[in-house]
């Protein structure tokens, strides 16, 4: 077994894990955080999507022990006890998901995108996503959600609305 | 060089199980402060579907959708329903709920009824009101019923029914008969750009019009549409289940089942036509499953349009839209030659 | 090589020395996941009339969340993981299943295989597919046996150490081969062509005969997956009344106990099953697959058992869209008119019957297309060949007749110089029409949603090329 | 995923070192960013699966992108997302910008490294042509020290590659004699967004201005024979002609011929020598469109 330490969501957490493990599996089997979802374990789907360290990846493609040291951030990461993220605001707003399962990991894309790019172009939005596939929306509602994030629409966290 | 086209398709498809019965069972309970709770044995796999029963039974009581809240999918609790299945969950369980809630709602008109000194049936819900019909000012709030109900008459307003589509059996010799209760009609426009040296296709555009009788909720239905067209850009040109000679599936994964990506779908633009159908919840039908079913027609007749090739089996791959492109030229070049 | 990875040499020094039980890793204490307990709700869900609104989903703030629980988010307490072990040959008899080695590994708790289960057969009309194949293979993705493991790691390696013996059968894979008489019966006693519809309304020889000029032509569809995002899954879990609970991907939840309570000879009253929400449907989610096999593996370990589909078993092992072979003839009046259609549509079911039946039903009636026609005659065939199961997907048949009728639609209006907006607008169907089982259609609006999309998209009529 | 071992490698020397110890008792694999490797081992047979990895993905002086006396070097751990950002590769490799920007996803590409795709060797390896093209060389370092090799020598056939089991991919190493030069990489996979190449091509020439002339025409495929190959009959039939449409079409017929395809799922082989006429065609005529602005500029 392999100690891993590394900061997820925050907090530092630690496990002994086999050394074969993904990160996925240690989110969602050891520390319990069940949001990066596992769609097909090779890294084609994107529903495992988290932020290692700013960068978005699938946490099927990383080891456990790859991840020690390292800054994690998880779906469960984005919201606070007062108020939903922007990007989960706008999602909820338009109906941006529908079955949900890819939800999360396209939330991370978009995070990961509007960090870097707050004003990006339909095509830069389409090339984010495209990691992260989507049998329900065909993507629309998600595209115009982090449009309306993008242009402030929803920069007001949904608990200080009026 | 890129050859732009259009193509036009529509469709009818029909809501519900054919002629086989496929009823819904649906239990909607008042509560004592007027707002009220569903159960359903349907099942929500992603369309919206809670919600918009919700909206049914939120509607026939005059309250708002967030005023209901739906318990689904246990078969401990639940009544029975078909299930999410046919495109019937908004007609079906949808009209089992407005039924249900109809009946709850007698309930609170018969408690209410003396207090506002008229007849049960002169009585009509709005904003969370009971009031008379033509006098709405003479009104009293739903939950001061809904509580008296129980606190007072001893009769909690609880409702359920059952909705099954009318249909006829078909003649077993001339399938002739009714086999569904109702249809929904839909017309896409596909816009193209195909690649005359790659037989490459771009979809650029595509226009839908769907009819769901009366759109519940509306930004659920561009939903579907949306949902529903990706499924068919992969239907018509990218995606298929391949085996070898020995009857072994070679794709099944989805690095080589290609699906659409977000980089592969065109700009999507719903309308809702005006529709109305009086055997649906509210004039509701269903939008499920037709949303998919043109978008491939309209992006082959596109294709058509822009380099004249008729592709005939599905997916309309580059290298089919190519060979096409191919065969075309070289018939082309032999009427030349013979001319 | 024969040298093992010190990881496993430690973990099967740990499995063999101390109790199962032991093994058994509950997920640590979770972790504080910050929730907005309280958030504002959307206008559009406090508005009344409830109807037309722009509603916001409850579930849909879950999903943003990272916090709706799918079957694989879920965990029971000592819950084993099932892996299927897969035929991997399209079309065979099984002659020995040896599961010895199996069970001996360290972590494997119970093995089933198809002797195992009660009653070995379901569908939604025909019962002829088995929860797990017993005597015949007839596609590759059918399950031979089953494993619970501690891990599914475990669980994944003992399937590999079940041992098959099959007699191969030259497999059908063409759908046409499939319908010759001389073709053996891939299920016999049942035929090869296991469903047959007619429509027939009006005289399509008279109609033919009165047509301009008549369109010939024959359209393909491919096997298509419905790529649910979540694989399908299910854990299974009794209590000591003999009830079972499952928690289940299931879209019908109803339909689906009543195959369980056939296959494991459970009374319903002793089932409850619990479809939490389902990680997207579209048709794949209609029938039990895992069901049976984590309920039967759950009695014989005593413990709660899941199992979830890897992604290939998502294509190999549940239902697909019916590949179609669909040739189409349509008489023509010289304004375009249709007088006369006859279709035959041939469905290749695979391995086992599922929905064809609906399909094959849906498909036959939907094939006219949105149009009055008055002389039609529509016949289809669905057969059983050795390739993966079809079954119920969006559409049931729609999407391939469709790219048929308005593929030749378009030729149509090519051959007579006529737009293909104006030819759809001739022939649609209209308020009060009969449709071709001569049902008189009500709340039509074909020509609507033309003239809508039209509009929208710019169409300006010139479609007409000479 | 069955169970193996991970040693942590904290340099190249170090990594060497791991893979000297282990090669010779156990199956081992190199792990830098993953994406290949991870995906593979999930479903991979007992008799495939490794006892040990060998993780080089913290080691740190493998990640640089400079130019130095010898070209432009780049480190074998520079991610495709980083080759996509860097500023120098960018101003003097468009095409490389846009090669990697083909592989698979944002969450691929950020993982991904060039130099665990070259290794991987697959036929379409998306890295490959470009760098062939512009005659990149390779760094190498196994017990023995450092040795060199084109790329193009590298790549041995399919998934197959010249390192040995103890050997560490260390730099890719543009030539100076390439720096600069104008090159087009174009890629025709099955759909846009995370696509593999039915073929892939690059093309790259200096332009004799006098002349108006092609000056060491490269043309590289990929996808379309066991490993990346040179349009040796193309590039030969470039070497000092005038710069003219017609030129670029009868080299990409001839690229044809150096093309050796496979039937497969993806596409027949007659499909992919027609493709292979029309990207080389385009991939040249982007090559000189380059040239033309680069000379614009000055």
């Amino acid at each position: 077994m392999t100690k891993v330490t590394l900061n997820v969501n925050g907090e530092t957490r630690t496990a002994s894990v086999p050394p074969e493990m993904t990160l996925l599996r240690l989110l969602r089997e050891e520390f319990g955080l069940t949001g990066a979802k596992l769609g097909c374990d090779v890294g084609d789907c994107g529903a495992c999507t988290v932020i290692v360290d700013g960068k978005t990846v699938n946490s099927c493609l990383m080891l456990a022990p790859q991840a020690d040291g390292r800054d994690v951030l998880t779906v469960e990461g984005l919201a606070t006890m007062e108020r939903l993220h922007p990007i989960q605001k706008a999602f909820e707003e338009k109906g941006s998901l529908q079955c949900g399962f890819c939800g999360p990991g396209v939330i991370m894309s978009a995070k990961a995108l509007l960090d870097e790019n707050p004003d990006p172009s339909v095509l830069e939005i389409r090339d984010a996503l495209a990691g992260n596939l989507c049998r329900c929306t065909g993507y629309s509602k998600m595209i115009e959600a982090i449009q309306d994030v993008a242009r402030g629409d929803n920069r007001q966290p949904v608990g200080e609305s009026a | 060089m890129k050859r732009r086209g259009r193509g036009i398709a529509c469709m009818w498809y029909p809501i519900g199980f054919t002629v086989a019965a496929n009823p819904s069972a649906a239990v909607v309970k008042i509560n004592e402060d007027g707002t009220a709770t569903l159960l359903t044995g349907t099942v929500e796999t992603g369309q919206g579907s809670l919600t918009i029963l919700a909206q049914i039974v939120a509607e026939e009581l005059g309250i708002a959708t967030d005023d209901v809240h739906v318990v689904s999918a246990d078969t401990d609790t639940t009544p029975m329903d078909t299930g999410a299945i046919a495109s019937r969950t908004t007609y079906v369980t949808g009209n089992a709920a407005r039924l249900a809630a109809e009946k709850a709602k007698g309930i609170l008109f018969e408690v209410a009824a003396p207090l506002l000194q008229v007849k049960a049936d002169q009585l009509e819900v709005c904003d969370r009101k009971i009031q008379v019909k033509g006098f709405p000012q003479r009104h009293i709030d739903i939950g001061d019923v809904a509580d008296r109900a129980r606190g007072v008459n001893g009769q909690p307003p609880i409702g359920s029914a059952t909705f099954n589509p009318a249909t006829v059996a078909l003649d077993p010799e001339t399938g002739q008969g009714k086999p569904f209760a109702t249809y929904v009609y839909a017309t896409q426009i596909a816009e193209v750009d195909v690649d005359d040296e790659t037989g490459e296709v771009e979809v650029l555009r595509i226009v839908a019009s769907h009819d769901c009788g009366t759109p519940i909720n509306p930004m659920l239905v561009e939903g579907q549409v949306e949902g529903g067209i990706s499924m068919g850009v992969g239907f018509a040109l990218e995606e298929e289940i391949l085996f070898d000679a020995s009857g072994r599936q070679v794709n099944s994964n989805l690095t080589n089942y290609i699906m659409p990506t977000s980089l592969d779908m065109p700009e999507v633009v719903v309308e809702i036509v005006d529709s109305y159908d009086p055997t649906g919840p509210f004039g509701a039908k269903g939008v499920g499953e037709p949303t998919c079913v043109s978008t491939a027609a309209a992006i082959l007749n596109a294709i058509h349009d822009a380099v004249g090739v008729r592709v005939t089996s599905l997916p309309a791959t580059a290298e089919k839209v190519y060979a096409g492109i191919k065969a075309k030229r070289a018939q082309e070049a032999k009427q030349i030659t013979a001319g | 090589m024969e040298k093992k990875p010190a990881a496993v040499v430690e973990r099967e020094a740990r499995v063999e020395t101390r109790d199962v039980v032991e093994m058994l890793r509950a997920p640590a204490a979770a972790p504080l996941v910050p929730l907005p307990l309280e958030v504002l709700v959307p206008e559009a869900r406090q508005q009344t009339p409830a109807v037309r609104q722009r509603a916001t989903r409850p579930d849909c703030r879950l999903h943003g969340l990272g916090q709706t629980k799918y079957i694989d988010d879920m965990y029971l307490p000592g819950m084993l993981y099932a892996k299927i072990k897969r035929a991997g040959i399209a079309s065979a008899r099984i002659l020995s299943v040896d599961t010895k080695e199996a069970e001996a590994m360290p972590g494997v708790v119970a093995v089933i295989t198809g002797r195992d289960v009660p009653v070995n057969s379901f569908g939604p009309s025909l019962k002829d597919q088995p929860v797990l194949a017993d005597e015949r293979v007839f596609h590759a993705g059918d399950g031979v046996a089953a494993v619970a493991a501690v891990t599914e790691q475990i669980a994944a390696e003992a399937i590999e150490k079940i041992k098959v013996e099959y007699e191969p059968i030259r497999p059908v894979l063409d759908p046409f081969e499939s319908l010759k008489l001389e073709t053996p019966g891939l299920h016999a006693p049942n035929p090869n062509i296991y469903g047959h519809k007619v429509i027939k309304k009006g005289d399509v020889a008279k109609g033919f005969a009165e047509s301009y000029r008549i369109f010939e032509g024959s359209y393909r569809t491919q096997m298509v997956e419905h790529v649910p995002l979540e694989p399908h899954a299910s854990i299974a879990t009794w209590d000591p009344n003999g009830r079972l609970t499952i928690y289940s991907t299931l879209g019908r939840i109803t339909l689906g106990r009543a195959d369980i309570s056939r296959t494991l000879g459970v009374p319903m009253s002793r089932i409850r099953i619990i479809a939490t929400i389902v990680g997207g449907n579209f048709g794949g989610k209609n029938e039990i697959t895992t069901e049976p096999v984590v309920a039967l593996l759950a009695k014989k370990s005593g413990r709660p058992v899941k199992c979830t589909f890897t992604r290939p078993e998502e294509f190999a092992s549940s239902t697909t869209r019916h590949p179609l072979v669909m040739d189409y003839k349509t008489g023509v009046s010289r304004e375009g008119r249709i007088l006369a259609r006859q279709i035959r549509l041939v469905l290749d079911g695979g391995a086992y019957c599922s929905w064809s039946e609906t399909t094959l039903g849906k498909a036959c009636i939907l094939s006219a297309g949105p149009y009055q026609i008055d002389n039609l005659y529509a016949e289809a065939f669905v057969v059983y060949t050795n390739k993966t199961m079809t079954g119920a997907m969006r559409g049931f048949g729609a999407p391939q007749v469709c790219f048929a009728y308005e593929s030749q639609m378009d030729d149509i209006a090519t051959a007579l110089n006529i737009d293909p907006l104006e030819i759809r607008m001739l022939n649609a169907l209209k308020e009060g029409s009969l449709s071709p089982t001569s049902q008189k259609l009500h709340s039509v609006v074909v020509r609507e949603t033309l003239l809508q999309a039209a509009q929208r998209f710019g169409w300006n009529g010139n479609g007409a090329r000479s | 995923m069955r169970a193996f071992d991970v040693f942590t490698a904290k340099d190249s020397r170090h990594a060497v070192a791991l893979l000297a110890e282990h090669a010779a008792t156990s199956k081992v694999k190199v792990l830098a960013g993953g994406t290949d490797l991870l995906a593979d081992l999930k479903f991979a047979s007992a008799s495939h699966a490794p006892d040990v990895v060998v993780d080089i993905s913290r080691i740190e002086d493998l990640r640089s992108i400079a130019v130095t006396g010898d070209g432009l070097s780049i480190g074998a751990l520079v991610t495709h997302t980083e080759i996509m950002r860097s500023p120098l590769i960018r101003d003097m490799f468009p095409a490389m910008v846009n090669a990697a920007h083909t592989i698979g996803a944002v969450q691929t590409r950020n993982l991904g490294t060039l130099g665990g795709n070259l290794v991987t060797a697959v036929p379409s390896v998306d890295s490959g042509p470009t760098l062939v093209a512009l005659d990149a060389l390779v760094t190498v370092l196994g017990p023995a020290g450092r040795r060199q090799m084109p790329l193009a020598e590298f790549f041995v056939g399919p998934r197959k590659t010249a390192l040995k089991p103890d050997e560490l991919l260390l730099e890719i190493l543009i030539p100076t004699t390439s720096l600069g030069k104008p090159t087009c990489f174009l890629k025709f996979g099955l759909r846009k967004g995370q696509a593999l190449a039915l073929v892939n091509v690059a093309a790259s020439f200096w332009v004799d201005r006098a002349r108006n002339a092609f000056v060491a025409p490269r043309i590289a495929l990929g996808a379309v024979a066991p490993k990346v190959v040179h349009a040796s009959t193309a590039e030969a039939y470039l070497e000092g002609r005038a710069i003219a449409p017609e030129a670029m079409v009868e080299a990409g017929r001839l690229a044809v011929g150096d093309a050796k395809p496979i039937s497969d799922f993806r596409a027949s082989a007659e499909y992919r020598r027609d493709l292979v006429a029309v990207l080389t065609r385009r991939a040249l005529e982007g090559a000189y469109e380059l040239a033309k602005a680069k000379q614009s500029e000055k």
